[in-house]
């Protein structure tokens, strides 16, 4: 447990740390790179919670797909590739005070009504867990329960595609 | 007859109809339709006239009292075995409201068809009389439909079996008052005339109004004027809503009869045509307001406790208004004001003897002053139409017409003298009548009131037959007597100025009017028969006789010294003369300042201001005042209070919205930023709020 | 006659419509067409309304007939029920009238801009609105139909109106509109806590089930809603600036029937559904009524303005309407409706007029008018006959509306404050004084003296053959009932002796 | 595996699926000139998902599937009928806009397609996820549709604010379903219908209240309405009716579902949201469309103040006896007010052709040359005020109706202000009628005939029966939402 | 391991998230921030699936994942789209609209 505990903590740091860069950094490409730590962060936080598939999809999708998406999308708006003091707007203290006044109220809340809940990933329950994780599982559930917006989310994608290639093409 | 008396209003109705739509199209522009239907009007009214009295002896005949009947004085209503003798009414329903069931029709009785008789009889001499005397007025023909409309209502008025009926009519004479004062309406003053009588006479019909509601209430929800009667005189319902009662009607009595303090619209009145004045505003339709006093008696009676004696609003009215019509009647130069002011003061007469419990006086003085009043009216007219090229300024234009209207001249002498209560004219038994009652019944001081203005009245009379008829001609016309059509009227009502008095000629025993006009039965009081006074009747007559005396001495004197001094002047002074003429005028300034000074002077001119400035005033003011307030109403609190009150929350609300169009800057991240900062309030609050 | 008992009242709502679709059909360049469509359509409606005369049966007047009662809105049980007896019926006949009078009119009166087409399509719709609110026995019905007459005359002053018309149409919509909100939230609370819509049900109920504080705040909200339409005193200011800036016909429609739908709400749901909060509610209408009479007549003496006057005058007359509902008796309700078809004949009658005036004389300045007898002398006694009958001559309509309503004001219904109702009286009655005052001060600026010199040239049309088919049915209106009030009350006596008699 | 294919019930998105696919395979056989039969297909194909609605209506009774996550009920089928008919009419309204314009044909169809099947999925949907995504795929599409004019700023401009609040409020409503999951734990709204009562944790109230931001949003309620008057004004007008109309309704049942069958019987988690969303939109809406010179924005803010109060009888739906009531008030006010709001965008842009110009100033006089325009377009003004006879009158009687059925404290004050806020709302809604019949032609304006397409026309013309025919008979509408409401 | 960390830690990049959202003027920066809410929701979404014991969690996540890809698709066309038209991606120059 402890060795979970520790992992999670580097983990969270690091994350913290990196979602920071994300909206502090200077740099544009630096700040999708902070966003790639952030995610993989995430994903491996998925692993410890035994969330296997969810984590190799996170990876793949947001790692693969969409962190590339957005260095294509800076390169394409022609962003300066180094540090650029104007990535800020003017209404950075105020967005400061929002933010963590919004995150007093979560944070008080979350630790009020799950204060004390554990996750116990060991013991028979925990490979409850792991088979939760596992892909045949999960595919069980998305295609019983889920297969209509599953089915849904392949017609939104194919739309989404279509739109993004009508708005982005040059004519 | 009596079943068809509907006929007598109904007739003047279809004539005014026709008159309306087809006078013009007639060869005579309509009178002949007016004087046709008014003349068979007064046809019927003398039938039912002697119908009534036929009713009433064979009624009395019936009960075997013929021979106490002849010795008269009264028993058949005091009599144990007294006979009631019922009005003849003939109603059908006009209208339904909730369960009261309302009628119209006729209620013939003795005060009805006097009044029948009256009204037609002045009507059609004056329908006659105009035809001369409007001829080729611009509105000839509407003149004789007004005529007729307002025939129509006075008589539809006094057949009234209901006291709505009765409203009715009374408005409607005072709508064609109003069209008849207005006649000439290219001015402004007579427009203005006009308006204050209507006006001024519709302020006292509040009063009536509200009487009608209350005694509505009072008799238990009827409008029926018999029973009305009745139960006030039963008290039904206590003394005090009778009174409230009474009091309301009596403001509808000032302001149609002339009453202090609304008297003031009768003398503008004048400004209609002449013989308007004499049948509307001498003669019928301003008694209007007595005829509801005696209609309604015993609501007065009971109201007032007339029976007591001493001082009831009703007699105090009447009072006040017989002096200070008097006292105003001396400083008019204008004839037919003084005529005016001189009807105010007779209607005083009648409203007095009502409130002092001469019913019989004060009804027969109605009948007389009829008479002899329009008959002065129409002999002014006279003189305006053949004397004075239309003018009725006695200072300016007339003076010795005697010679040049000789019939005229007559006429007017014994309606003078009739009025100013000359034995054995017509004015001396109905005044008699009334003092001797105030005398009777406790009224004193009211008897004297009415002396001192029988004195008055004589006074001016005198003033205004000299004025107009003797001295020199002062005006600018070719003076000559006037044609047939105004003629033969004066002649008539002379007649009957000299004769209507011994109707009830009690000195002599003849008691007619007593008899056959009177009510008998439960719905009339036993009012006080007064004996015959003779020092009373002597001491009346002297006065009227001495006020006679001294007035003529002071303007025959004056007249003729001014012709002397004239005369001296020419010749060249005289010094024995001069003296003497001092004198003379020591003694004018004698009286000036003294007797008739006394009157004419301060007293009258007082009344005269007050009458102007303070009554009339506030009469104007009243006006005057209202549409101010209006002004003030309708600027301050319409516009500026409650439409801006509407008007200011439909503009803030706009500001409002331009206010939030701020917070739409543009700028998607703002947008975001009052996003995020709203989710994090909303969700905060709702927690804690929860 | 079984067909006709059925189908009197839909036709008399609907004909109308159909007629205005057939106007909108015709092109607006064959004006003859849409003119003599306009014509027969309110003739034939007018015709309806003379078949139920006919048919109506005179000795059960309180008694709803030629009743219809289909299903309408199932959801929320609201019924397409409709009925006549005797307090609608003359409401019913007097808006026929006045459509088909006011299209009369407008034959060669077509106010600017030209546009027959709308004008006769509108007073159609409006007559679908009128006849509808008398007939309607469902709450929602009523209210549907008591907002559809809004957008016409909406239109009407805010198309053809005056210089200030878009401020007086919005103003009149906003008010109204404001009123009736009320008035919905009042329907819908009675609907709630006695559970119909149907007016019948709910007279019969007598709200006996409500609380009293509740009746109160359901009357409260009725209340708003029929007073600003009434409109009485302080909800009036939209009157005068509709009145003022809308065409004749407009204003003849709006007075002479609009009005009256304020009035007859008071009569035929506020007070019968909710007897006892009408009683404590009374004393504040009656107030509310004498303030209006004085006020109003107040106003009108400092207008320079005839229509507008004129406009000032209905609210001190509709007080005198409105005093008569508050006595809750059956004497003042008689009175009252009596007052409301008085009141729409005359002031109706007098806006013609001041419309001519203003048509002839292109303007409605007192002080510019005079002369209007030397000038057109038939005009001139036509406005004074209808000024005569407007300030409550006996003989005249008006006097009915008035003096009754005086006199019920003297013993109010039992459990109402007597002596409060009697200062109201003599109030009430000054009021009368003052009507006359302003209405023949007005009269003898237009009519009396002479021209003034900018008109003593100009040729002044007298009434027009038009004109006199226009208004001779509501002269001769004015004398018969007059004369003759029973035509009048031996209508509603009958019925509102069953809503009001005990 | 049997998922539990229902293929009835599923036919309409079906139907709409081959629609999708062959629209998109026609725009790439079709030379640029046939482009414009794409739009035919589309048409034809939302007629033809009305036909299985149609015979599912007829069928009755309740068809679950999936597990519960999927159900197809009275409810479900009414409003799909209504998305078809919507879409419909903005597919009417939109084929000479897209036409005329030099703009994608086959894929504008196809987006709004998919758009119109994620509202068929909506509802249907019993569960988050199927919420969340159905939500999705009726956002996404628009977000593109949004920016159609892509050479027009303005236009760019409502895509990216239209997108960017989208995607923020999707963010918070997930954070909030997240919660709300961890809090009952499931998705399936049968489940959490049964624990929420239970829960007495304060985080519920958050959880719910930011679940319920993604709706807001999307029914653009105040303060999540911000995005709403720019996207309107920018978006192609066509675009703009199908978000004011179809996509708002959409959000709307997302809401009924999720209240009516997730959350209703923890009152006190939603209602204190909605009472202060439906009191914020209805005066923010009404005050700010007060000052609006451009009528789409005019609409737009008319469109936020209609949410307000759409959402008025949601906000008491908890209390007394009002849960049928106020559904059935949510159904109807939906059903009339996309009449009356598509009708009112039809003529705009049938103006907008002429004019090139959205300011109410260029309505002037538009009743003296295009009378039926001028008239169509007060109606749908006059009913959008709710006055009889147009239909809007019943959507806000229904709505009181729910408000009074309440009756309780809170219920009355939002009654209050719907009423306050009608009569302001009255002011600008007359002004559009104002500037057409009360004023003339503006110095220079062209005063002929205005040329009306078939498609437009129709569309109009659907629009104002409907608006006459319901506001004079709505027994047709009430029939509808008693239907949905399960009888 | 308590549930509470993952939740905080959702919590902390959910509301670093927002900031970026609000602060960065640059649109694909605010994109970036929109995931980091995203991802956030899927931390709380697995953490509560491996608590509760329930599969849903995770589906629920897949979906995120899969629906955040195409709104960022779309995100980004958009922006490249003002790109293109206005040459410049910040955000906060595009306020041709307001009121």
């Amino acid at each position: 447990m402890i060795a979970q505990n520790v992992v999670f903590w580097i983990l969270a740091v690091a994350m913290v740390l990196a979602a920071i860069g994300v909206v502090r950094s200077n740099n544009l490409v630096h700040a999708a790179l902070y966003l790639v730590v952030v995610l993989a962060g995430s994903a491996a936080q998925f692993i410890l919670l035994a969330a296997e598939f969810v984590a190799w999809v996170q990876v793949l999708i947001y790692i693969g797909a969409v962190i590339i998406l957005f260095l294509f999308g800076i390169m394409l708006t022609r962003a300066p590739m180094r540090e650029d003091l104007a990535l800020d707007n003017d209404q950075r203290l105020a967005a400061a005070v929002v933010s963590l006044f919004l995150l007093g109220v979560l944070s008080t809340l979350l630790i009020q009504a799950f204060g004390d809940s554990k996750i116990d990933i060991t013991g028979p329950q925990g490979s409850e867990l792991v088979n939760n994780g596992r892909a045949g599982t999960l595919a069980e559930s998305i295609f019983s329960t889920y297969v209509l917006p599953f089915e849904l989310v392949s017609i939104l994608l194919l739309a989404s595609l279509i739109g993004a290639v009508v708005l982005a093409r040059r004519d | 007859m009596m079943n068809f008396a509907w006929l007598i209003p109904a007739i003047p109705v279809v004539s005014f109809a026709l008159i309306l739509f087809f006078g013009k199209k007639m060869p005579r522009q309509g009178s002949e339709i007016g004087i046709a239907a008014i003349a068979s009007s007064f046809v019927l009214s003398c039938i039912v006239t002697v119908q009534w009295i036929q009713r009433v002896d064979e009624t009395v005949s019936e009960h075997g009292l013929g021979i106490v009947r002849a010795i008269g004085k009264g028993l058949l209503a005091n009599s144990e075995e007294g006979v009631a003798i019922t009005p003849v009414i003939n109603t059908v329903e006009w209208f339904r409201i909730g369960t009261l069931e309302v009628a119209v029709g006729t209620q013939i009785d003795g005060l009805a068809v006097m009044m029948l008789f009256v009204v037609t009889l002045i009507s059609l001499l004056v329908h006659i009389y105009s035809t001369s005397y409007m001829h080729g007025d611009v509105r000839y023909t509407y003149f004789y439909a007004a005529l007729s409309l307002f025939t129509a209502s006075m008589l539809t008025l006094v057949v009234a079996p209901n006291t709505l009926q009765l409203l009715v009519g009374w408005e409607l004479v005072g709508l064609c008052s109003f069209m008849l004062i207005g006649h000439w309406w290219e001015e402004k003053a007579n427009t203005n005339a006009a308006l204050k009588a209507f006006l001024t006479t519709r302020t006292g019909d509040i009063g009536l109004m509200i009487g009608v509601i209350v005694t509505f209430f009072a008799a238990g929800q009827t409008f029926d004027i018999v029973q009305i009667n009745v139960l006030a005189l039963e008290g039904h319902g206590g003394h005090t809503i009778w009174m409230v009662g009474a009091s309301c009607l009596l403001v509808g009595i000032i302001g149609k009869s002339g009453q202090f303090p609304l008297h003031t619209w009768l003398p503008d009145a004048m400004a209609g045509p002449t013989p308007v004045s004499a049948l509307i505003h001498a003669a019928t339709m301003v008694v209007a307001g007595v005829y509801l006093g005696a209609r309604m008696y015993g609501v007065f009676w009971q109201g007032f406790s007339i029976a007591d004696g001493g001082v009831n609003p009703m007699a105090l009215v009447g009072g006040i208004t017989i002096l200070i019509g008097a006292a105003l009647a001396f400083v008019q130069d204008d004839i037919k004001k003084v005529l005016a002011y001189s009807t105010i003061s007779q209607l005083g007469y009648m409203v007095m003897g009502l409130g002092i419990g001469a019913w019989v006086g004060a009804v027969f003085h109605l009948f007389t002053h009829a008479f002899f009043k329009a008959l002065l009216f129409l002999g002014a007219g006279s003189i305006a139409y053949s004397g004075t090229h239309h003018s009725f300024d006695m200072k300016k234009d007339m003076g010795g017409l005697r010679k040049h209207m000789p019939v005229t001249f007559w006429t007017f002498i014994i309606g003078s003298f009739a009025l100013a209560g000359i034995f054995p004219l017509a004015g001396f038994w109905s005044k008699d009548e009334i003092l001797a009652t105030a005398g009777q019944g406790g009224y004193e001081i009211f008897m004297v009131v009415g002396l001192v203005g029988a004195f008055l009245t004589a006074g001016y009379m005198t003033r205004c037959v000299w004025l107009s008829f003797f001295g020199e001609y002062r005006g600018h016309a070719h003076p000559h007597e006037s044609p047939k059509p105004i003629i033969v009227p004066l002649i008539v009502l002379a007649v009957f100025s000299v004769l209507a008095g011994l109707a009830n000629a009690s000195a002599f025993g003849i008691e007619k009017f007593k008899e056959y006009i009177e009510p008998h039965g439960e719905a009339f009081p036993e009012v006080l028969t007064p004996q015959f006074d003779v020092g009373l009747a002597a001491l009346s007559f002297a006065i009227v006789v001495i006020a006679i005396g001294v007035g003529g001495f002071f303007w025959v004197d004056r007249r003729e010294l001014r012709a002397l001094k004239g005369l001296t002047d020419r010749s060249g002074t005289a010094k024995a003369g001069h003296s003497f003429l001092m004198n003379k005028y020591y003694l004018d300034h004698l009286y000036e300042r003294g007797i008739v000074g006394g009157i004419k002077g301060p007293i009258a001119r007082a009344a005269y201001w007050l009458n102007q400035n303070v009554i009339d005033g506030v009469v104007n003011a009243a006006g005057r005042g209202s549409a101010a307030l209006g002004r003030l109403t309708y600027r301050f609190v319409d516009q500026d209070v409650v439409d801006k009150a509407v008007n200011s929350i439909a503009q803030e609300t706009g500001n409002v919205g331009g206010l939030l169009r701020y917070v739409q800057s543009g700028r998607v991240q703002r947008y975001a930023l009052m996003l995020f900062g709203a989710v994090g309030v909303l969700a905060l609050s709702l927690v804690i709020f929860s | 006659m079984n067909w006709f008992q059925d189908w009197a009242l839909t036709l008399s709502i609907f004909l109308p419509a159909v007629g205005m679709v057939i106007i909108l059909l015709i092109p607006r360049a064959k004006e003859n067409a849409i003119k003599l469509v306009a014509l027969l359509t309110s003739l034939v409606t007018l015709g309806v309304g003379i078949g139920i005369l006919a048919d109506f049966d005179y000795s059960n007047t309180g008694v709803m007939q030629f009743r219809v009662n289909d299903s309408w809105i199932d959801l929320i049980q609201a019924r397409y029920h409709l009925g006549v007896d005797g307090i609608s019926l003359p409401m019913l006949i007097l808006s026929m009238l006045v459509t088909v009078l006011c299209i009369v009119y407008s034959w060669n009166h077509f106010p600017e801009p030209h546009n027959p087409k709308g004008l006769l399509a509108l007073i159609l719709l409006l007559e679908v609105g009128m006849n509808g609110t008398f007939l309607a026995e469902d709450l929602i019905l009523f209210f549907v139909f008591f907002e559809i007459v809004l957008l016409p005359m909406f239109f009407m002053i805010g198309v053809w109106g005056g210089p200030n018309r878009e401020y007086a149409s919005i103003k009149f919509f906003l008010f109204t509109l404001f009123g009736s909100a009320l008035m919905l939230l009042g329907f819908l609370a009675l609907f709630f806590l006695a559970g119909t819509f149907q007016i019948p049900a709910l007279t019969a109920k007598a709200g006996i089930d409500i609380a009293h504080n509740t009746q109160n705040l359901i009357f409260l909200g009725l209340f708003l809603g029929f007073a600003i339409k009434v409109p009485m005193f302080p909800f009036h200011t939209w009157l005068p600036d509709a009145h003022t800036e809308a065409p004749t016909v407009g204003s003849v429609l709006l007075a002479a029937v609009l009005l009256k739908l304020g009035a007859y709400g008071f009569i035929r749901i506020a007070l019968p559904t909710l007897p006892h909060a009408a009683e404590t509610w009374a004393p504040w209408i009656g107030l509310l009524a004498v303030v209006g009479i004085i006020y109003g007549a107040l106003c009108c003496l400092a207008q320079t303005d005839m229509k507008r006057l004129i406009a000032f005058s209905s609210v001190s007359h509709m007080g005198f309407v409105m005093l008569g509902i508050a006595t809750l008796t059956a004497f003042g309700i008689n009175a009252a409706i009596f007052g409301m078809v008085a009141h729409g004949l005359i002031t109706g009658m007098l806006f013609f007029v001041a419309g001519s005036v203003q048509h002839n004389y292109g303007t409605r300045e007192l002080s510019r008018l005079g002369g209007l007898l030397t000038s057109a002398p038939k005009m001139g006694w036509i406005l004074g006959f209808c000024v005569m009958a407007s300030l409550g001559l006996p003989g005249l309509a008006g006097f009915w509306g008035e003096f009754p309503a005086v006199l019920s004001a003297y013993q109010p219904a039992p459990g109402l404050d007597v002596t409060t109702f009697r200062i109201f009286m003599v109030v009430a009655a000054v009021g009368t004084v003052l009507a006359a005052g302003y209405l023949l001060w007005m009269y003898q600026r237009v009519a009396f003296g002479t021209p003034k010199p900018e008109f003593a040239e100009a040729h002044i049309h007298d009434v027009s053959k038009i004109e006199w088919l226009a208004w001779s049915p509501m002269l001769i209106g004015i004398v018969v009932f007059g004369i003759y009030p029973e035509a009048i009350f031996g209508i509603t006596n009958g019925a509102v002796m069953k809503l009001y008699g005990g | 595996m049997n998922p539990g294919w229902d293929f009835h019930a599923l036919a309409p998105l079906i139907v709409i699926v081959i629609t999708i696919v062959v629209v998109l395979f026609a725009d790439f056989f079709f030379e640029y000139r046939g482009r414009f039969r794409t739009s035919q297909f589309a048409t034809f194909g939302v007629l033809a998902a009305m036909v299985p609605v149609v015979t599912l209506a007829v069928d009755g009774g309740t068809r679950v599937m999936f597990g519960g996550a999927i159900v197809v009920d009275p409810y479900a089928l009414t409003m799909q009928g209504f998305f078809l008919v919507a879409t419909y009419i903005t597919l009417l309204i939109s084929v000479d806009y897209i036409g005329d314009g030099d703009y994608y044909q086959g894929e504008f169809y196809v987006l709004m397609l998919t758009s119109l099947l994620g509202m068929l999925v909506m509802t249907t949907a019993r569960d988050m996820i199927s919420i969340f995504v159905a939500l999705e795929t009726i956002s996404i599409p628009t977000f593109v549709l949004a920016g159609w004019r892509k050479h027009d700023r303005k236009s760019n401009e409502a895509s990216i604010k239209y997108y960017l609040i989208g995607v923020i409020s999707s963010a918070l409503m997930l954070y909030g379903m997240s919660l709300v999951f961890g809090l009952t734990g499931s998705t399936l709204l049968s489940e959490i219908s049964t624990k929420v009562a239970s829960i007495d944790e304060p985080l519920l109230i958050v959880a719910v209240f930011l679940t319920l931001v993604g709706f807001a949003f999307k029914v653009s309620a105040v303060p999540f309405h911000f995005w709403a008057p720019d996207t309107y004004e920018g978006a192609p007008t066509p675009v703009t009716a199908y978000l004011s109309v179809a996509s708002k309704a959409g959000g709307f049942v997302a809401l009924l579902t999720i209240v009516y069958f997730g959350f209703f019987d923890a009152p006190d988690t939603w209602q204190p949201v909605i009472w202060v969303l439906a009191a914020a939109s209805m005066l923010l809406g009404n005050l700010a469309a007060l000052r609006q010179t451009n009528i789409v924005r005019m609409l737009a803010y008319s469109s936020i103040a209609q949410g307000g109060f759409l959402l008025v009888p949601f906000a008491v739906a908890a209390d007394g006896g009002a849960a049928k009531a106020s559904f059935e008030a949510v159904i109807i006010y939906l059903l009339i007010y996309g009449a009356m709001n598509l009708g009112a965008f039809a003529v705009v842009i049938t103006l907008a052709r002429r004019t090139k110009s959205a300011e109410i100033e260029s309505y002037a006089g538009l009743g003296s040359y295009a009378p039926w325009l001028a008239l169509l377009m007060s109606a749908f003004m006059f009913s959008l005020a709710g006055v009889p006879p147009f239909a809007g009158w019943f959507a806000k009687f229904v709505m009181f109706r729910s408000v009074l059925e309440a009756g309780t404290p809170a219920a009355t004050v939002l009654g209050v202000i719907a009423a306050v806020s009608s009569v302001i709302a009255f002011f600008y809604y007359a002004r559009v009628a104002r500037e057409m019949w009360f004023h003339s032609v503006r110095e220079g304006a062209d005063a002929s005939p205005v040329q009306m397409p078939i498609a437009l026309t129709f569309a109009m013309g659907v629009c104002g029966v409907i608006v006459l025919a319901v506001g004079v008979y709505p027994q047709a509408f009430a029939f509808l939402g008693d239907f949905a409401a399960g009888g | 391991m308590i549930l509470a960390q993952f939740l905080v830690l959702a919590a902390v990049l959910f509301c670093i998230g927002v900031y970026g959202v609000l602060a960065r003027r640059n649109g694909v920066l605010v994109l970036m921030s929109v995931e980091l809410m995203l991802n956030a929701v899927n931390i709380n979404l697995i953490a509560f699936s491996a608590y509760l014991r329930e599969t849903s969690g995770q589906v629920f996540a897949l979906f995120v994942i899969t629906i955040a890809a195409a709104e960022v698709g779309v995100g980004l066309a958009i922006v490249l789209l003002i790109y293109r038209n206005i040459s410049s991606p910040d955000l906060d120059q595009l306020d041709q609209m307001s009121g």
